[in-house]
């Protein structure tokens, strides 16, 4: 028991139980964000020395929790989104009531997703999920008196416990079919699986259906817009860049280690499922005039390119999706921490309401372009690179063999271009199209601490994206950890 | 040290005039014209004087031709000089009559004001790019001035750009020549490739060694360029328009030298063309037709200067039908005839320069003093213009083919080698025969006018000037001094046939031709019964001319009144439907057929790439709609994708 | 006297620095003047170039490399030899003269010029990079400012066109970077692993690509670049963008971002895929053919002088791919003089269409009429733009189109009497539009009384411009000598000669 | 006495469809939740029994695990259910559907 595995989980849910007991005492939203914010840097803290000091992998208990570069940069992302959610919602959610509890809901949701991370059994991983997913129910229900958001957890609490049936029930048969939990031990066992294939099928099945809802994929995404949608907008946040690549890890686990063996059978349903999803994600982000719901569908569609990576199933491929969940966090996240903002200064969401942004704050305006352009794809901005390492991981793929895997970087790239409407229509509203007499055209005042986790995110967008090279590194040497 | 060596300052200096004088000719007093005589007079001394040198010793001037541009290892463009005997005799006449031409423009252009400036910067652009493609050693070199003469041309048809006529001559000059020079290409191209360049000199040496079939065809594409430029049928009908110009412009760009570069392209690809005789009969045959319908048309031509139009395509016809026959004969293996006939077209040329150069000049003076260019409202003009009408009538005289004039010489040695030909083929007959019949019409038509103009009863337009009292001197001296210059030449260039060796020793394709006394060539051509021929010829012309226009003893108009000579004379006067056929062409076929081509453009592709985009946004907006927001529909979605999954397991291959 | 600087990096640096410090310079006279300086530093380094630059010798010249993305192979890479030459010289001559030339932009200045000078930045990358993927990402950065420039800038309908342009172009790059990366892994695998985005590198094994492969990649390669040049059918966002761009963007979309996509072809599709090129060479010759004649035809069609002018762009960089598709010596060299000269000549005609529409209100060209009489300057700028885009001799775009056509029958024979068909039509639709436009009685559907002619800052640019065309014209050796030498290394690749 | 696996299974299964159905055919929105927690109990009837199959204790306690989190899950949905009722007064499934396109 080498509990220095996971300190990062045990520092964020110290905090997390200690935060409703200090919001006995401090009321302030910005104080307990502060709290929060140290509890979170602790956390990341002790990533950065696991990385300083080269140790290499630790396990809590074998074939249960490890720390290694996998997980290890997982967890520096999920920190990556909760810093800059909590950062944000210092102010945005000062006038609410129960701040101690959002605290600690956000950091107890991150604890599930460092467990999801470091997982290395079936059940833990169950448990990650499920610690997060209660959580996020009731953050996205934060605000009791509104009714979207209500409505957007009753339906967010259906379809997750929908899909942690699925995913339980599959589960509960393929440690019927082998006996064991961890990952390595299912995959040794699913390799040297003879008979009783069909139960292997039904859980395949009853998998692919569980992580399907969790991440969003088609036809099992209707849920995410309207629960991205209802919910305050950090958590948007932190739904689209931390719960959902979760949902992205696990399947990584699932597929690429448990079930790896059988891969032939599933590689194409993935793919099939991938393109599936990110085309519909962006055909129905074309029309839509809420910017959240746009972003919502928007990250479907980039949920779909991650799963790319899975039916591709190579270490490189797995250096892509890693890569872009990376970049796809601060994008994703930034945007719309941006939204969020411009709530706090009553723009809602509202694609029309972005009009003349510019003039009105310039680095809003600005910031926003960045993350819709680096979403599209555009360089040399992160999501640029990330995308490109993807999809050349299914060239690799075609030209080293698998030559399906072709359609899959074609898919990509014709959904990249399609999807570069909708973005580039907020940038027209924000930069080309003028305010007319009569509208609201003055300077807007911003917090300094949203637009500080604004900040962090254009720099880390743009950063990536004209540096990639150590990031690319981190991912490579976690996609090799992974295998 | 010899003058041959700054030969090339020649277009230089024009062009240099042009340079001063379109940047600083409105600050100058003049307008520049002074600056323009300068220059042009400078190419004309310097240009005489190589020539002189060139043909009194009979040297080719060939210095080392430049590099121009290396376009890869084994192609590259050059520029050089070239001066033989034809390039000296171009010179001559080019500078010569582009010296008088601007001399006579400072008197004539006066009242221009300030549009001064733009005329003599055009008109010295036109001198230098003239001379240069005279000069020039290879077809490139002379295809890049062929086409800077041709912007030259497009220019100054349209000198006074706010009519609208105007305008649009020169857009139907371009257009029109541009596509014989779009012939000329491709050509080029063709010897190009063949050769690997385009000197003259080159491809003159290896004809016998190359593709004999690209051969024809280039001479055939290089003769569609002068089908263009010199103004042969079927695209002569630019000529006549190009007379909404200035009068000066009339005369020199359209009588005197840029139409010859035709001529002379002609004869720098004799001997390609010669390479076939197929080629060669076309040639001579669209010199033929050209000559004969041009001159059809000029018969009843109601304006002074259209009368003249006509005349200038008529008798490009002939040195075209020269040049053609030659190189027929040629093909044969009748060299020394074949070669005569070369001489004898550009012996045509330069005749014809003079004296239609000064009909030019003389027909300006008139429309200046009469201000109209309406024969109808001309007549009796004579009596008050008597330095114009006595030298126009010697141009006249010279033009028609009397004895003794040189028009007489240069044509009746065409008519001669032509009907020579027929020995050969038969088709030359009929080609003489047109031939002698234009040189009936051409006497008939060229008296029509100058009867018109200064004999009889005064017209309208004389009345108006005589009553206004206008001016009731002649044009001033430096009108005048060119006319009669001009008028002398037309007289007597023919005596160039006895200096030294004569013309036909100079200027032939062998080098050596045996040279005729003044005896023995009178001998010689009146012993010949075709030359009396084409006096009568010339003769009853003139005689019908003048029973029908001085005498008046034939009424034109009632010959004119009904029947076939009325529908004949309408069809003269639409120019046999030419205008109309071309604006078919150009408005109805190409102009529609690029309307039709912006539909399919508008519409199919570009509806494609809308029509992508908007099924997108369409389909777009269907799964937006499919997003109801009832849980329950999400949930359905369950067993589709079940199902889905289970199919594409079973496509996989995992569930069979 | 150059060796120690790196001069390509600062060609790059002062448009980046430029358009960062232009952006926040609020005053609209000091952002102009900012913009202007820092034009104008680039266009004295490219003219630098030019003469420290050695014509005979073959190699890239002025190589810098530095590793960029070392796990993926990539290297910013520059470097430049006889093609890009000009084309640098190009890039930095016309934006420094659009910049002039957009002087009477008073809204949101800074940002205008700030644009124009990222997109000098992105052009110029893409004309000296010699890694793939640095290409690539130049030449994605080209979009941005082109699209705010015609958004923000443009006409009535710009929002459609500036998205048109946007979407139709990024994804003719997306599927260039499928191939780009296709060949990435090809020759990484023949390199023995060691997966590079180098040009070089990728050259050098290019030979031994198998010939589906090579067929495949340059199928999407050449579609990229089509799109980008635009070939007929990929052609239609051309015209939009035009019409809707104000001038200066025109001006650099016709004068450098078409020549992006032709120079694609010579710098990546040959090079890098010699017998691919070899298996499409005739859909290369057809579609230039027909964007040659279909161009041109269309020309003869338009109201709207400036989508004539955009037409006729179509039509003259038919030419270009024309040459390009003959793989002969001189058909390359001529293409690339080509897209040299037309970047000249289309500069003045689009700045000729933005002064019609600045002065008379429209560039209708049956509402326009006789303005030589009120306008001689323009009128004049104008017959020289329009003769020299129409081929005449002793201007710049002779030259070139001469050799493409003689080239052209060299290789395909009388195949050529198809294009050369648009040597006619070319003169028909330029000379009928000028004698529509500047000639004949002074219109009186717009106001002509208060019609003034140039303005300096429009005169100048102009008559720069003209002059160089005149001077390319008279001699074409001064840039001929630059690519000649550059082109035979390709002609040997693609095995013909 | 020993039941054989396969009828265990049945049962799981069965009440896994069950409880499937019940998700997408109820109206009742606290119907709906306990059809989840039926699978749930369907799956973890699965865990029990593959537990005893084993005769390792793995499964039998995430089973209880199981029975936990679905226990935490419950309250939290109830919470929010009772909010949604508080502010819609309906538990009707069909009747939220504010956010939707």
């Amino acid at each position: 028991m080498d509990y220095s595995a996971i300190y990062p989980e045990l520092i964020l849910a110290l905090f997390a139980i200690a935060i409703p007991a200090i919001g006995m005492v401090v009321k302030n939203s910005k104080y307990l964000a502060a709290i929060s914010l140290t509890g979170i840097g602790l956390s990341m803290l002790a990533v950065f020395l696991f990385f300083y000091n080269g140790t290499g992998p630790i396990e809590f208990d074998t074939g249960l929790l490890v720390l290694d570069n996998f997980s290890a940069l997982f967890m520096m992302i999920f920190l990556c989104v909760a810093f800059v959610v909590v950062l944000a919602s210092g102010k945005f959610i000062e006038n609410e009531k129960h701040v101690p509890e959002y605290y600690c809901l956000v950091l107890l949701a991150t604890v599930g997703m460092l467990l999801v991370a470091s997982a290395q059994d079936l059940f833990v991983l169950y448990l990650g999920i499920e610690i997060t997913s209660m959580s996020s129910y009731a953050l996205v229900a934060f605000r009791k008196k509104d009714l979207r958001g209500s409505e957007a957890a009753t339906k967010y609490f259906i379809f997750g416990g929908f899909s942690s049936a699925f995913t339980l029930f599959g589960i509960s048969l393929i440690y019927g079919l082998t006996g064991v939990t961890s990952f390595t031990e299912v995959g040794a066992a699913v390799a040297g699986l003879t008979d009783m294939k069909e139960m292997l099928w039904v859980a395949l099945v009853m998998v692919i259906v569980g992580f399907g809802f969790k991440v969003a994929m088609v036809p099992f995404h209707s849920w995410a817009p309207d629960v991205y949608d209802g919910a305050p907008t950090t958590i948007t946040a932190m739904l689209a860049a931390g719960s959902k690549k979760m949902g992205l890890v696990a399947m990584f686990k699932f597929f690429l280690i448990a079930l790896l063996a059988i891969k032939a059978d599933w590689e194409i349903v993935v793919a099939v499922l991938a393109i599936l999803t990110m085309t519909v994600g962006n055909l129905a982000a074309l029309n839509q005039t809420s910017i959240k719901r746009m972003l919502a569908y928007s990250s479907i569609a980039q949920a779909g390119y991650i799963l790319i990576a899975i039916a591709v199933g190579t270490e490189f491929a797995l250096t892509g999706g890693i890569f872009h969940i990376m970049t796809h966090a601060f994008m994703k996240g930034g945007a719309f921490i941006i939204v969020a903002t411009l709530a706090t200064v009553a723009i809602g969401d509202r694609i029309v309401e972005y009009k003349g942004l510019a003039k009105r704050s310039a680095i809003l305006a600005f910031a926003m372009t960045i993350m819709l352009f680096s979403l599209a794809g555009i360089p040399p901005l992160a999501g640029f690179d990330s995308k490109v390492v993807l999809f050349s991981s299914a060239i690799y793929g075609a030209t080293d063999g698998s030559e399906w895997m072709i359609w899959l970087a074609i898919a990509g790239i014709i959904n990249s271009a399609i999807s570069l409407y909708y973005y580039a229509r907020v940038v027209k509203y924000m930069y080309v199209d003028e305010l007319e007499e009569g509208e609201k055209s003055e300077k807007l005042k911003l917090p300094t601490s949203m637009l500080a986790a604004i900040i962090i995110c254009v720099v880390a967008v743009i950063g990536i994206g004209v540096w990639p090279e150590p990031f690319i590194e981190f991912c490579k040497d976690a996609a090799a950890a992974f295998f | 040290m010899s003058i041959l060596e700054y030969a090339w300052l020649i277009p230089v200096l024009p062009l240099l005039a042009f340079v001063i004088v379109g940047f600083l000719g409105g600050k100058m007093k003049d307008n520049g014209a002074i600056v323009a005589v300068i220059g042009v007079g400078g190419a004309m001394v310097l240009a005489l004087w190589t020539a002189f040198e060139v043909l009194t010793t009979g040297v080719v001037y060939k210095p080392e031709s430049m590099e121009w541009v290396v376009l890869s290892s084994d192609y590259s463009m050059e520029m050089g000089v070239y001066i033989d005997s034809v390039a000296a005799m171009m010179l001559i006449v080019v500078s010569f009559i582009a010296f008088l031409v601007v001399v006579y423009s400072t008197a004539y252009m006066h009242d221009q004001g300030k549009r001064q400036r733009r005329y003599f910067t055009e008109i010295c652009l036109f001198v230098g790019v003239m001379l240069g493609l005279v000069l020039a050693n290879n077809f490139l070199q002379m295809f890049i001035f062929w086409e800077l003469v041709g912007l030259c041309s497009y220019l100054l048809i349209g000198f006074w750009f706010e009519r609208p006529a105007a305008a649009r001559a020169a857009k139907k000059a371009f257009l029109v020549t541009r596509v014989g020079d779009v012939m000329l290409m491709i050509g080029l191209f063709l010897l190009f490739t063949e050769f690997h360049s385009l000197n003259y000199e080159l491809i003159w040496g290896n004809l016998t060694t190359a593709d004999q079939t690209t051969l024809a065809f280039a001479g055939f594409f290089l003769f569609g360029g002068a089908i263009g430029k010199s103004a042969q049928f079927p695209l002569h009908d630019w000529l006549p328009d190009a007379m909404e110009g200035p009068t000066t412009v009339s005369a020199l760009i359209h009588a005197a030298t840029m139409v010859n570069a035709g001529v002379y392209l002609t004869a720098r690809a004799f001997p390609i063309i010669a390479t076939s005789a197929d080629v060669s009969l076309f040639v001579a045959a669209i010199g033929g037709i050209t000559a004969f319908i041009a001159a059809t048309m000029a018969l009843c031509a109601p304006k002074i200067k259209g009368v003249l139009a006509y005349s200038t395509v008529s008798q490009l016809g002939y040195m075209i039908l020269a040049l053609g026959t030659g190189a027929f004969l040629w093909n044969q293996g009748h060299h020394e005839a074949g070669s005569l006939a070369f001489g004898a077209g550009l012996f045509h040329l330069m005749n014809h320069a003079f004296f239609k150069g000064q009909l030019f000049l003389g027909a300006g003076s008139v429309i200046h003093y009469v201000g109209t260019e309406e024969l109808s409202k001309m007549g009796g003009l004579g009596k008050y213009m008597k330095v114009t009408s006595i030298t126009m009538l010697i141009s006249c005289i010279s033009i028609a083919g009397i004895p003794f004039f040189s028009g007489f010489w240069s044509k009746d040695e065409i008519l001669a080698m032509t009907f020579e030909a027929t020995d050969v083929n038969l088709w030359f007959l009929l080609l003489w025969i047109m031939g002698v019949a234009t040189a009936f019409m051409t006497a008939f038509y060229m008296f029509r006018m100058w009867f018109m103009a200064f004999k009889g009863e005064p017209g309208e337009g004389t009345k108006h000037v005589i009553e206004h009292g206008g001016h009731h001197h002649e044009a001033p001296i430096a009108m005048l001094l060119p006319l009669v210059i001009l008028a002398a030449l037309a007289f007597g260039s023919w005596l160039s046939l006895f200096i030294g060796d004569g013309f036909y020793s100079v200027i032939n394709v062998e080098g050596e031709f045996h040279a005729l006394s003044i005896i023995e060539r009178l001998e010689e051509v009146f012993s010949s019964p075709l030359t009396w021929v084409s006096i009568a010829m010339a003769g009853g012309g003139i005689a019908l001319a003048y029973y029908t226009f001085n005498k008046r003893r034939i009424s034109a108009e009632n010959v004119v009144s009904k029947g076939f000579p009325k529908a004949m004379r309408q069809l003269l006067l639409d120019r046999y439907k030419f205008p109309v056929a071309y604006d078919k062409i150009g408005y109805v076929g190409v102009y529609g057929f690029s309307l039709l081509l912006d539909k399919f453009d508008r519409y199919v592709i570009d509806g494609i790439v809308n029509g992508i985009s908007k099924f997108l946004i369409k389909a777009g907006g269907v799964v937006r709609k499919s997003q109801t927001g009832f849980v329950q529909n999400y949930t359905t979605l369950l067993l589709l994708g079940v199902s889905l999954i289970i199919v594409l397991l079973y496509v996989v291959g995992a569930l069979r | 006297m150059l060796e120690n600087i790196p001069i390509l990096s600062l060609l790059l640096l002062f448009p980046l620095v430029g358009a960062l410090v232009t952006f926040f310079v609020k005053d609209q006279k000091k952002a102009k003047i900012t913009a202007l300086v820092f034009s104008a530093i680039p266009l004295i380094l490219s003219l630098l170039m030019l003469t420290e630059y050695v014509q005979n010798y073959g190699p890239y010249q002025f190589e810098e490399t530095y590793s960029w993305i070392g796990s993926l192979g990539i290297q910013y890479m520059l470097g430049v030899d006889g093609i890009s030459v000009p084309m640098v010289f190009l890039s930095t001559l016309l934006v420094f003269l659009a910049i002039i030339f957009s002087w009477d932009i008073d809204h949101r200045t800074n940002q205008y010029m700030a644009l124009l000078l990222v997109l000098e930045l992105g052009v110029l990358g893409v004309f000296m990079s010699l890694d793939y993927f640095l290409f690539y990402i130049f030449w994605e950065v080209v979009l941005i400012p082109m699209y705010f420039l015609i958004s923000v800038w443009g006409g009535p309908r710009k929002s459609y066109a500036a998205i048109k342009f946007f979407i139709y172009t990024h994804i003719a790059s997306l599927v260039m970077l499928l191939g780009i990366f296709a060949l990435y892994f090809e020759a990484g695998s023949y390199n023995g692993g060691n997966y590079s985005f180098s040009m070089e590198v990728i050259n050098s094994v290019s030979p031994m690509f198998g010939a589906t492969f090579q067929a495949i990649v340059f199928g999407a390669l050449f579609f990229g670049f089509a799109v980008k040049m635009p070939m007929f059918p990929f052609h239609t966002w051309l015209p939009d963008a035009h019409v809707e761009a104000p001038t200066a963007g025109s001006v650099l979309l016709a004068g450098l971002l078409l020549k992006m996509g032709s120079y694609g072809i010579i710098r990546v599709a040959f090079p890098a895929l010699p017998s691919g090129a070899q298996d499409w060479q005739w859909v290369m010759v057809v579609l230039a053919i027909a964007s040659i004649v279909y161009g041109a035809v269309m020309c003869l069609a338009q109201k709207d002088l400036k989508k004539m002018v955009a037409y006729s762009s179509i039509s003259h960089m038919g030419i270009v791919l024309l040459g390009f598709a003959t793989f002969t010596e001189i058909g390359i060299a001529a293409g690339v003089f080509q897209m040299f000269s037309h970047g000249l000549i289309t500069a003045v005609l689009f700045m000729m269409c933005g002064i019609m529409q600045h002065k008379a209100g429209t560039r209708n060209i049956p509402r326009l009429g006789g303005l030589a009489a009120k306008m001689p300057y323009a009128a004049a700028f104008m017959m020289i733009g329009f003769m020299a885009s129409l081929g005449l001799p002793g201007m710049v775009g002779f030259v070139a189109e001469f050799s493409v056509f003689t080239a052209t029958y060299d290789a395909f024979g009388w195949l050529l009497l198809i294009p050369v068909i648009s040597v006619a039509i070319t003169a028909a639709y330029y000379i009928w539009a000028m004698q529509r436009v500047l000639f004949g009685p002074v219109t009186t559907e717009i106001d002509t009384a208060h019609l003034h002619d140039v303005n300096w800052y429009e005169a100048l640019p102009l008559a720069v411009l003209c002059g160089f065309i005149v001077l390319f014209g008279m001699f074409p050796q001064l840039i001929m000598g630059y690519i000649t030498p550059a082109i035979e290394g390709i002609v040997t690749l693609l095995g013909v000669i | 006495m020993n039941i054989p696996l396969e009828y265990i299974l049945v049962l799981s299964s069965s009440l896994f469809v069950i409880g499937a159905a019940g998700v997408i055919l109820k109206k009742n929105i606290i119907v709906v939740l306990m059809s989840i927690e039926i699978m749930l109990n369907a799956a973890n009837i699965n865990l029990v029994a593959f537990s005893t199959y084993y005769g390792d204790t793995t499964g039998q306690v995430f089973a209880l695990f199981s029975i936990g989190v679905a226990a935490a899950e419950v309250a939290v949905a109830l919470a929010i259910l009772l909010n949604l009722n508080k502010q819609k007064k309906t538990v009707d499934i069909d009747e939220i559907n504010l956010l939707r396109w």
